[in-house]
């Protein structure tokens, strides 16, 4: 609970902060900058539980639990998704999302 | 043990058996001993039925047996038997055990060959003795997908093309028949209660007639495209000719009697009134299929071409039949069906023989093969007769008792299409003489078939078989008549009746 | 039961052609042969023995009349309660007399057999099936049943399709059986549907109660009306395209001639004696309701008859190949049988050419089996079928020749040879009925003598043809028959048939019409001179003749072009308007709708394949905008 | 006080945001990313988050930035500019951002949220450790176990993908 502040102005802010995550994440061409994207999306939800934790339900921390956990694996994906880009780079000498697309049809 | 559950033991430990399985002999052994168990299960069966029956139980199914296997939508393992079931099983116990003597030869892949074949055999014993139209459904697929591989790898000529124009036209029938099936079961229970898949429990209930209208189509074309209801026949005749031998026999002799029983077992008996309200619209598609299956065969040049127009026609009759609302047509029905799967697993296993020796289905590019091979040609010949509804033979039997059932309808309408559908004997008459006439009779047109030999003990097996029932339906079919005027019973009762 | 053993005379035939037929190829086949005739002395004995107790003994009822006796009877197919296909022994006195007929003739034609046909590479092959032939067509007699009848009939077609193609190597052998099933069995349609309908209309098959002037069938003569017949009138018309089809009355007589390309015993029992009357015994078995409820069909018999007597003689006399013309002679003769079956009534000497018909049925088997027996021994003696290229051939033939003559004389209806009582009995009735019916059938006797001692004079007189080896007269077993027969063609005719043949079982007495019977005779000797005038010796009177015929002779002498006008029919229209058309129309209509599903569905996977890009924003701004739709969907247009 | 201090981190966090998505220069790009991460932990604290806040100092803002600068230093000359975007997608990305907020953020003044007057529990150290390894209700064991199996796969997983393949 800060102050002054209503659950509204967090949840303006959050959702601006997710939704330039979005557009970072459509737009950037590189591999690690939409990874960057990626990590402003997260933050934004995390920000998100934390404060429906705080304004609602204080009385118990689910939403503080699931940030740290939230936390924990973008952890994990953020090493996972290095280790992919860096395997990429190697392979194909590049990090451009457009280059890869072995997978289609 | 249960017989019933037996015959789908039996080539289910077969198949176990294959598997582990390494020498070619070693197969064809255990193939041939299991088939020849389940056959004389099969015949087993049908005494045990008579003796049943004459023990005084004239319940609508014998040997019954249920176990829930799926709780929430109360689907069970629901088995038991009529006389028309029992009849089904004995010629299906007997088209599988030919088809493995007529596969003897059979070099490449002979595992897995025999393994499909086997699979797919289950799945038609199962069909026959399932009493939950869930469980059917199942067997059904289970007997129809093999049928890919068999036909796409085994197969000759455009075997691709021929096993997936097969299998998705096979495919949208399932997806139809599916909707009807689920359809039934949701209306299973108009009055409230437990919704059920049992044949037995829906055929005490009336479904909505609103279901009934939409639901019966559906069921009745899905059925009908495995029984080769004109327009959606066209998988028979490229699925037939690029199929091996045994599995043709398998597939015009006893998969597409599944569409017919199908068709009047599950579509006509669970929805009667949509039924006869419709009848008509089947009527005409196939006393359509009828003619023109038998017009088609005559200008084909390919042995398998022209038996596959020709089952076209005949299983067309066996839907005309059903259709006909008379106690005689459908005892005809049922007959027709025995008789043409005996008679057209005949000619397959025959033109199969044919083909090994000559290379070429090819009936211009035959003559004068009685010269060389009398056995088979002389079985040729009698099979045929059968065809072409010979008395003595199976076919005759079968087709006077539809064409004597239908015409004892009351209005011009079916006695018409009646008369249609008889003349199609004279068409018969012409392709099938117009094939012995061409690759039997006449002088040798090719000198190299002159070397041909006659057959050999694996291949007299089957085709004494098959001539030896062909002939003894023919000359005795009273009792055969019996067991099937006994069980159609209850469904005339509720087919019939209403009509009046 | 009193005749119970009659089944008897149809199962030993039956289980020769078993024995044969299955250990033909394993047993020796001198053997096949004895065991064939054996089987027939057996048959044959019985059958005169039932037909002594029947005719003598038993079978007149305290009335006078000869019942109907059922023999033997065993349900064999049920199609519903009241119909049901049974197998039985019905005696009368037709099915009496046939039975006699059937075996005589098949005796001698087995005896025959065992010289014409030794040697051949088909020998027991040929035993079995011409005891499959005699089982049949003892069992379609014998029928108690429409249904019983109609079974056998399609057995004596196949058994007519199988000995026409003995010699299947031959190219013609095998289209004659082909054409002479085929187009017996369209006619065998009509009786089939004819069935149907007259079983739907009386509820029965059996002919007992079909025939009993107070059963089902005698109902129905007031119902429907289609096309100024009634339903029944209709039934019975169709019923009598079926035995027009075997009786090879005319639309249906083409496969007749080709069927000669059988071997001439073949020709002999089934083409002339036996197989080819079925059509006149299914009208004769069905008489009562033919004359009683629909005598319109019955007039249709009556014209179909004598139109196919005419049209037969007339063709006969122009053709060369001497089993053909025999072939057209019998088409005549049972144009005179139809005939006379069309102008009878029903009932004693109403009945007159109910009998007559029978008897000449009677008479002309015997005259008919010998004639092409006769025949057979000529070819056998010069292996070949042409009248142009025999002649003189009397003194190495001489009992081939005396026979030939006798029946000849018989045929013409000379007296006292058989023919001439029973075909003076048929202008008798004819004359009564309707004097048109007369005047042709007196102009066939006539055509009749003439094509007849054409036939004679050309084989055993005029000019000496080069042969390829001195024609040798045939062996015992050959001659036998042919004695046999002749002695029986000349003495036959004095069966005072009346006495046991009747419409309606009554015996009556006939008295020789001398009025009727002088012009007849006259215009057969009439023929006879005429024929040698023209070939007793070499002339060139025929040529003569024809040429004052014209262009008829080149019709007659080709048929009228009938075989072309079916062959027409079968290619050109059947198969090119409608069979292609379908196998066409199935292949690129039907199939390729169904491919083009297949295609369709292909195209279309083709062209949204492009969705799938690997552009992982291509498919995240997708996502997104569709997350924002669904927002829009769910929160403002559905919630408000 | 505090209402000022949250509105200069939003501004912080909104400013730094949008820079991080736009720069050229992708080192730049990561710095900025730093500094957002820091302000989100400086609304944790203004929470009262107080672990919170430190673990995503010291799991963001220490181990992935510098994990993210690793990579960028492995796969790019730091000086070079990324790649011009093209304008359409530009374009389509504004435009499905800016819907996005608009709706988001005009359901959001439509939804009245009712502020809880509950007593906050115990956020110390001390209970969040009780909390994390307890497996009562209010327990976290079982996540937590989850979470170190997944993030043992993900070292072994990311050693193994990023392992020099040997030729």
């Amino acid at each position: 609970m800060i102050e002054g502040i209503s659950i509204h102005h967090i949840l303006t802010v959050t959702t601006i902060m997710f939704f330039i995550g979005a557009y970072g994440f459509l737009t950037r061409k590189n591999l690690i900058t939409m990874l960057m994207s990626i990590e402003l999306v997260l933050n934004a939800v995390n920000i998100n539980f934390v404060a429906f934790n705080k304004y609602l339900y204080p009385e118990n921390m689910q939403g503080h639990f699931f940030s740290m956990f939230i936390i924990g694996i973008a952890a994990a994906e953020a090493a996972v998704a290095i280790a992919i880009i860096i395997n990429i780079y190697r392979n194909i000498h590049s990090i451009d999302v457009e280059d890869i697309e072995q997978m289609k049809y | 043990m249960d017989i019933l559950t037996s015959l789908i033991l039996i080539p289910v430990l077969t198949v176990l058996a294959l598997l582990f399985c390494k020498e070619l002999k070693n197969i064809r052994v255990i193939a041939a001993v299991g088939m020849t168990i389940q056959l004389l299960q099969a015949i087993r069966l049908v005494f045990i039925y008579m003796a049943e029956r004459a023990s005084g139980n004239d319940s609508e199914m014998i040997l019954k047996k249920s176990y829930q296997w799926f709780e929430s939508i109360n689907i069970q393992y629901a088995v038991g038997v009529d006389g028309i079931s029992v009849l089904m099983i004995l010629l299906t116990g007997i088209i599988i055990f030919t088809g493995i003597f007529t596969s003897w030869k059979m070099e490449y892949l002979t595992k897995e060959f025999f393994i499909s074949l086997i699979v797919l055999a289950t799945g038609v014993f199962g069909f026959f003795i399932s009493l939950d139209l869930f469980t059917l459904f199942l067997f059904y697929e289970l007997a129809v997908l093999p049928m890919y591989l068999l036909i796409g790898i085994w197969g000759t000529g455009k075997k691709e093309y021929a096993a997936m124009k097969l299998t998705l036209m096979l495919m949208g029938g399932s997806a139809l028949l599916l909707v009807g099936l689920l359809g039934i079961y949701f209306n299973s229970a108009p009055d409230g209660g437990q919704l059920t898949f049992n044949i037995l429990e829906i055929a005490k209930v009336t479904i909505p007639i609103e279901a009934q209208r939409f639901f019966f189509p559906l069921t009745f074309i899905g059925f009908g495209v495995l029984g080769a209801l004109f327009p959606f026949h066209t998988w028979s005749p490229d699925g037939h000719a690029s199929a091996p031998t045994a599995v043709s026999m398998l597939h015009a002799g006893v998969l597409m009697k599944l569409g017919g029983y199908g068709a009047f077992r599950v579509a006509m008996y669970l929805m009667p009134e949509a039924a006869n309200e419709m009848a008509w619209i089947f009527i005409i598609l196939t006393s359509t299929s009828v003619i023109y299956g038998a017009l088609g065969a005559i200008v084909q040049t390919d042995l398998k071409y022209i038996n596959a127009y020709s089952s076209v026609s005949h299983c067309g009759l066996v839907l005309f039949a059903v259709l006909m609302m008379n106690q005689t047509a459908f005892d005809g029905a049922i007959l027709q069906m025995l008789s043409h799967g005996l008679m057209t697993a005949l000619f397959f296993a025959l033109i199969g023989m044919i083909y090994e020796r000559t290379g070429t289905r090819d009936i211009k590019k035959m003559g004068g093969l009685m010269k060389v091979m009398p056995f088979l040609a002389v079985a040729y010949v009698i099979a045929g007769f059968a065809s072409l509804g010979l008395p003595g033979l199976s076919g005759f039997v079968a087709e006077m008792t539809i064409f004597v059932g239908a015409f004892q309808n009351e209005d011009t309408f079916h006695r018409i299409v009646t008369i249609i559908a008889v003349s199609s004997i004279v068409v018969t008459a012409v392709y099938i003489l117009r094939v012995v006439g061409k690759i039997l009779l006449g002088p040798m047109i090719d000198e190299k078939h002159s070397l041909i030999s006659d057959a050999v003990w694996h291949e007299k097996i089957p085709i004494f078989v098959l001539l030896f029932t062909i002939i003894a339906m023919g000359i005795a079919p009273l009792w055969m008549s019996d067991i099937i005027w006994e069980s159609l019973g209850p469904i005339v009762d509720k087919l019939v009746m209403l009509t009046n | 039961m009193e005749f119970s053993y009659t089944i008897y005379i149809a199962l030993i035939p039956f289980a020769v052609f078993v024995i044969n037929g299955l250990f033909g190829s394993k047993i020796k086949e001198s053997f096949t042969g004895y065991l064939g005739v054996a089987g027939m002395v057996v048959a044959t004995y019985l059958s005169y023995f039932t037909a002594y107790h029947y005719f003598f003994k038993v079978g007149k009822a305290v009335d006078g009349a000869y019942q109907k006796v059922i023999g033997f009877n065993m349900e064999w197919l049920r199609f519903t309660e009241s119909l049901h296909i049974d197998i039985g022994v019905l005696l009368d006195p037709i099915s009496v007399m046939m039975l006699v007929v059937i075996t005589t003739i098949s005796l001698m034609v087995h005896i025959y057999s065992l010289g014409y046909m030794k040697g051949d590479k088909g020998y027991s092959r040929f035993f079995a099936f011409l005891s499959l032939f005699t089982f049949s067509m003892l069992g379609l007699v014998v029928a108690t049943n429409i249904f019983q009848m109609y079974m056998f009939w399609e057995l004596v077609g196949l058994s007519s399709y199988l000995l026409i193609a003995h010699y299947y190597q031959k190219p013609s052998a095998v289209a004659a059986s082909k054409k002479a099933f085929i187009v017996t069995r369209f006619a065998d349609l009509g009786f089939l549907i004819g069935i149907l309908i007259l079983s739907y209309l009386t509820g029965t098959f059996d002919f007992n109660i079909l025939c009993n002037p107070e059963g089902p069938a005698f109902m129905q003569s007031s119902s429907a009306v289609f096309l100024g017949l009634s339903t029944m009138g209709w039934a019975l018309i169709l019923i009598f395209m079926g035995g027009a089809g075997k009786s090879a009355m005319f639309p249906f007589h083409i496969w007749l001639p080709d069927a000669m390309e059988g071997p001439t015993p073949v020709s002999a029992l089934i083409h002339a004696a036996t197989m080819v009357v079925a059509g006149v015994f299914l009208i004769a078995r069905l008489f009562p309701i033919f004359a009683i409820v629909a005598p319109n069909a019955l007039e249709v018999v009556a014209v179909i008859g004598g139109f196919s007597s005419i049209f037969a003689a007339v063709i006969a006399c122009t053709q060369t190949d001497i089993k053909r013309i025999l072939a057209f002679s019998t088409m005549s003769q049972i144009g005179y049988m139809m005939l006379a079956l069309g102008v009878s009534g029903y009932g004693a000497e109403a009945g007159l050419g109910f009998m007559a018909s029978m008897f000449h049925l009677f008479t002309h088997a015997m005259f008919k089996a010998l004639l092409f027996l006769g025949a057979g021994a000529i070819i056998h003696a010069i292996h070949t079928n042409n009248l142009s290229e025999m002649g003189n051939l009397r003194k190495y033939m001489p009992i081939p020749h005396i026979t030939f003559l006798i029946a000849c004389l018989a045929i013409s209806g000379i007296p006292p040879f058989a023919g001439f009582f029973s075909k003076d009995e048929i202008l008798v009735a004819a004359y009564n009925h309707n004097q048109i019916y007369f005047w042709v059938e007196w102009i066939v006797a006539g055509l009749t003598a003439f094509y007849m001692f054409r036939l004679y004079f050309g084989i055993f007189w005029g000019k000496e043809k080069k042969y390829d080896h001195t024609p040798h007269d045939a062996p015992f077993s050959m001659t036998f028959p042919l004695i046999f027969l002749a002695i029986a063609s000349a003495i036959v005719g004095f069966i005072p048939f009346s006495n046991f043949v009747t419409s309606d079982g009554l015996p009556f007495d006939i008295q020789m019409h001398w009025e009727i019977a002088l012009p007849s005779i006259g215009i057969a000797i009439f023929g006879i001179i005429v024929a040698f005038v023209f070939y007793k010796k070499e002339s060139d009177l025929p040529n003569r003749a024809v040429a004052s015929f014209g262009s008829f002779y080149k019709y007659a002498l080709n048929k009228f072009y009938f075989d072309e006008l079916y062959l027409f029919v079968a290619r050109k229209v059947i198969f090119k308007r409608f069979s292609s058309p379908i196998a066409w129309f199935d292949r690129h209509i039907i199939d390729a709708t169904m491919d083009g599903v297949a295609t369709i569905t292909n195209y279309i996977a083709l062209k949204i394949k492009g969705l799938q890009s690997g552009q992982l924003q291509q498919y995240a701004s997708v996502f997104v905008s569709g997350v924002l739709l669904l927002i829009v969907i769910f929160i403002y247009l559905i919630s408000v | 006080m505090e209402t000022i201090i949250f509105y200069i981190l939003s501004l912080v966090i909104l400013v730094f945001s949008v820079l991080t998505v736009t720069t050229k220069k992708i080192l730049r790009a990561a710095v900025y990313l730093l500094f957002v991460l820091g302000a989100t932990a400086g609304i944790y604290f203004m929470f009262n988050y107080n672990f919170l806040a430190a673990v995503q100092l010291t799991v963001y803002a220490g181990g992935i930035v510098v994990l993210i600068i690793f990579s960028i230093l492995l796969t790019h000359q730091i000086n070079t500019d990324l790649d011009k975007i093209n304008i359409k997608k530009i374009a389509l990305g504004i435009i499905s951002s800016g819907l996005g907020i608009f709706l988001v953020l005009s359901t959001l003044n439509n939804h009245h949220f009712e502020a809880s007057n509950k007593q906050a529990t115990d956020s110390t150290i001390h209970g969040i450790g009780r909390a994390l390894l307890s497996y009562s209700d209010n327990g976290y064991i079982l996540p937590f176990e989850v979470i170190s199996v997944l993030l043992l796969a993900t070292m072994i997983g990311a050693i193994i993908i990023a392992k020099k393949v040997e030729e």
